[in-house]
């Protein structure tokens, strides 16, 4: 789950790591007033979840109330790299001497965080030469202490009191990237500003995995409306766009149909994991879902495991028989409880194929012939 | 012979009494697997299929010999067994639970290397050497003894390409899932290792799938490879910056492209099929 | 630095461990009032630094504020073991189903935190059969986890609500001997009251050397005037009650010094390290310490490495200047600056040893003659 | 020969710029240590004493071969330097601090174990193999090479035993100060098995005190030992319940009482002196 800015600014705020004064506002008029109290010239930035706000325009500068309520009003009319934007933060401007980057991250090669920083800080991190880059893992039995903090800082060029605010810092970013269970925590650019370091931006990442245990984290909604139905059913649901609405169980296995969808010249609406082990109620709910993407056709393949060739029979029939299926299901069925499901689905005139790719053909064939 | 686990691993099953944890064990005993104890807190001195159930993974130990663990954990409590195994000496974990939290994978990790176990996933459908022993989910049925290895991220993609392998005629070594998630214990190049060393083992099967490296560090080692390799990447049709399904299933700031991995592993001289079902007809080519 | 009964049980609480209904207070009136307050039948507890307070009449029960009132005016009367009572713990009597013992501490010869447990609670550990006793190692890169407190509450053959109850507690206790800085904790015994498990008694060792980061732990003074005396100059002083003084640079010097004084029919008036390089101030003001056990005999027994000599011989020459020396010195010196330091002696009047245990047998020699 | 240390040892000094590092760099140096650099963080590109400054121990390793390390450094900060020390992969640590909380030296010696650092002390005078490196702070003039080792809890009391040893026509081939804290990295056996097996060594000398029970695990060790070793256990004439100065001198509960402690020691063949003074005699006695 990804954090707005301003969240991940507080956040830092509290663990004690410097942030530009501020404030989050949702209208022209609460900007005016944040610049009024934040005093002197000012940064009003569009809240969206995506980077690369300046060059969309979602960023602008201005030097008193007046000029804040405006370039707010502007901003709040946008729609910035595909994203509405509702929140924007009026910050103080920085008197910048210097852009570092800092990133705390999972390297899921290494399998251990790994802490990324740069003295070239201000671009994208992947534009920066590997040579200005100081990649340095973390033993997460262990944690960071102070020498790792002097050591980057020394890689990085860091020197007095800035080194020191590093070391610092370098600690207190690790324990929220531990304690809030990041996958992500970047500061970029990180600003020196005299003899401070202040993050001048915040990017984080929440694992989705570990938001039982966040709950003082606030929810944020990136999903579709369908995606977040699919997720509250425990579903992965990823809307893709096109004409053919899929489900099939397992991760790997419903990439594997849309693969093959796509090598026939079909469009995939989505990607629908219905997992293992989902039973009749919930397979029944994720074609609803399906129905939702208003597609040509629905492609459904399932190698039964865990999952029952029963349930995923039942299921269909059941929609069928309470709200209906408008267009064609080809449906592709074997493993567990095959001859089951199979039977029950000819007995409500539907038919099973037992191979995936001439499923895949026929669903593609019943998109494209409309 | 075979890779990892063997006819003579003995096995226990933490969260024996759960639903999951029942069933899987009927089905793992069905399959032929030594299962000796199952762990449940509280609940020693039962039994769950005529296997006797312990408290504590360390009174299953002083009373079995214990060789393998398999967890069926709900995911915030995953941690504390996983660690409860590995400080206790077990030396095989596959940890079936998904949804476990990154920090916790991390530790255990972390954990099992320096203590030197093996751990298989998490959220992996688990391992299996045909014939022999079954430690996780996978429907019995599929797994025939034979001279293929496998190793694959996910889970049901990897039942239809065993599928079709026994339906071809080709029985599987030993078949491992590394796991779906971001962070796991084994990557593809130390199983690889592993299949290389064994005998019993004539080509290799991959199925991978995009997000992350871990295809492409795959393929530096099997340019050193004297067996063949077959690989299969699913998510060639993923936008960019979604996440399917799979945490580590997630193309991000252009890593991880299908288009890369497919390169990285044809240029290590794998052979690279286009769609799940032309695996067996590689695998008969590369064996000729 | 030993902690009060009270004080323990006041971390407990703050960190969830269950402990009886109390007040600790410093006289009879307020002793009745917190009987009141706890309501029914209580415990009158002397708070005092040491065990075994039951069998010196320490603690009293009373069955109502009346009694709570007299039972704390006998108890503030008392010397129990050797300690004057200034302050008492009165308590909710507790319904007693069973006593644990339960206590982390360190284990020096494993170099790592051991948890020692007991279903055989309420009396000394030491009394009771290894049988009866389990240990556990701590890895303190894991610290205690569920699992742990699961596998000793098996071996301690609880069950039930008291096998979670016990679990959770362990990781708490745990947490304290940690993030307190404890050398020891201590609940003996741990009561099973229903399906409860309540701290009935607590004692905590805090770590001297780690005061410097615990500082919201209130001070509690043990030493003797001297000894804090000593500790203020930041050397190692304690009293012994003989009539001969000593002080040696070095603990294991010092204690050597000690036995050889014994082993001449001496009696050491006190054991004092005057560490290395303290200097010449430093020294003088040990020498005055000394000055106030009102010895027969100074016996300063220095071997130079740090410490200089002429250091010692100049803080000697101080004090005999400034405030005197009513008792003769023997002094043995050898080591840096020697010369020096035996020169500056002379030409003051006073004579070196260069063999410890010439100078240890003369020191004898005075105190037992006078 | 020698033991832990010899005239190869590559040494770096941490806290190197201050007063104490300063003043015993330059001692080591007249002892004929090979310093080879210092670390004091930010001071990076000065020299002190003609020995190079660097900002951190990676550094210095990246700029010299590190064979050892000793720390001059406050208690607050001396785990995050022993950290430093370990996981850059120093081999040898001296920590010569007194007061470092136990917790913190529990944690340093955990992960030593881990990474395969030795750790001498904390709280200790130092190691010297006598006329080859000495690695902290014992006064030069009295340790002279020959074939006694020494192993002693305590600093002071161990010069005077060394010099009596030195006056008596006794070097020695290394004398290892294990620390006065309650917990450290050495123990009296890691230190002795090293001695059994140095050719240089002819003998041993244990320098014990009160408290704990380290010298009656030396004991079981010292059975075994073809070596003869003589014994001083300081403390006889100390009450129960009162810490003698160091962390570990202190007789708890009855435990590690000097009676104890001979008893353990004599029974195990080893001689034990009464006085400090006598140890040169009861040597001479088990070299015959």
């Amino acid at each position: 789950m990804k954090l707005f800015e301003y969240m991940g600014k507080s956040i830092f705020s509290t663990y004690g790591i410097k942030v530009p004064a501020g404030k989050m506002v949702t209208n022209p008029d609460d900007a005016a007033k944040a610049a009024q109290e934040v005093g002197g010239p000012v940064v009003v930035k569009s809240q969206i979840l995506t980077g690369k706000r300046g060059k969309g325009g979602g960023i602008k500068f201005a030097d008193n109330p007046e000029e804040a309520r405006q370039a707010a009003s502007d901003i709040l009319s946008m729609t910035v790299q595909g994203h509405k934007v509702e929140r924007i933060l009026v910050e103080e401007k920085l008197q910048i001497d210097k852009e570092l980057y800092l990133a705390i991250t999972v390297d899921g090669a290494a399998k251990k965080p790994v802490i990324i920083a740069s003295a070239q800080g201000g671009m994208d991190i992947e534009e920066v030469p590997d040579d200005y880059i100081v990649k340095q893992h973390v033993d997460v039995s262990l944690g960071v202490y102070p020498y790792l903090g002097q050591e980057i800082s020394r890689r990085l060029g860091l020197a007095g009191q800035i080194s020191k605010e590093f070391k610092q810092l370098l600690i207190l970013l690790y324990k929220i990237f531990r304690e809030k269970d990041a996958e992500l925590v970047e500061i970029n650019p990180l600003v020196i500003s005299g003899d401070r370091l202040i993050a001048a931006d915040s990017k984080m990442t929440i694992d989705d995995d570990a938001l039982f245990r966040q709950k003082d984290i606030p929810y944020v909604e990136e999903r579709t409306s369908i995606e977040k139905q699919a997720h509250d059913l425990g579903l992965a649901f990823v809307e893709l766009g096109g004409n053919i609405a899929v489900m099939a169980n397992g991760a790997g296995m419903s990439m594997g149909s849309l693969d093959t969808l796509v090598h026939y010249g079909g469009q995939p609406a989505n990607f629908l994991d219905a997992g293992g082990g989902t039973g009749m109620e919930g397979t029944a709910k994720a074609i609803e879902l399906l129905l939702q993407t208003n597609p040509k056709v629905i492609f459904i393949n399932i190698f039964g495991g865990i999952t029952r060739c029963d349930d995923v029979a039942n299921a269909l029939v059941q929609v069928k028989k309470t709200r209906g299926i408008p267009v064609p299901v080809v449906i592709r069925l074997v493993g567990t409880n095959e001859e089951e499901g199979v039977k029950i689905l000819q007995e409500n005139g539907m038919n099973a194929y037992k191979v995936m790719q001439e499923a895949a053909a026929k669903a593609v064939e019943i998109a494209n012939a409309g | 012979m075979a890779i990892i686990i063997n006819e003579n691993t003995n096995v226990i099953v933490q969260g024996i009494t759960g639903k999951q944890g029942r069933f899987h064990t009927r089905q793992m005993l069905a399959y032929g697997t030594k299962i000796v104890g199952g762990v449940s807190p509280g609940k020693g001195g039962q039994e769950v299929e005529g296997i006797p159930v312990y408290d504590t993974v360390y009174e299953a130990m002083e009373n079995e010999r214990v060789d393998a663990s398999v967890l069926f954990i709900p995911a915030p409590f995953a941690k504390d067994a996983a660690f409860e195994n590995i400080t206790a000496g077990v030396k095989v974990l596959v940890i079936v639970t998904e949804h476990i939290p990154v920090h916790d994978e991390m530790e255990i990790i972390d954990l099992a290397r320096k203590k030197g176990t093996t751990v298989v996933g998490p959220n992996t459908f688990g391992i299996v050497s045909s014939g022999k022993c079954k430690i996780g989910i996978p429907p019995n049925q599929f797994f025939v003894e034979g001279p293929i290895g496998v190793v694959a991220r996910s889970g049901t993609l990897t039942y239809e390409i065993v599928a079709n392998l026994t339906a071809n005629g080709f029985g599987q070594s030993t078949v491992v899932g590394l796991g779906g998630d971001r962070v796991v214990g084994l990557s593809f190049v130390d199983v690889l290792e592993k299949f290389e060393k064994d005998p019993e083992t004539k080509a290799v099967v991959l199925v991978g799938e995009i997000g992350g490296n871990a295809e492409e560090e795959a393929s530096l080692y099997i340019k050193k490879m004297t067996k063949p390799v077959v690989a299969y990447i699913a998510g060639k049709s993923a936008p960019p910056g979604k996440r399917m399904g799979h945490a580590g299933a997630i193309i991000e700031r252009g890593k991880g492209t299908f288009g890369a991995k497919v390169e990285a592993l044809q240029s290590a001289g794998a052979s690279v099929a286009t769609l799940p079902f032309e695996v067996p007809e590689l695998l008969r080519n590369a064996l000729k």
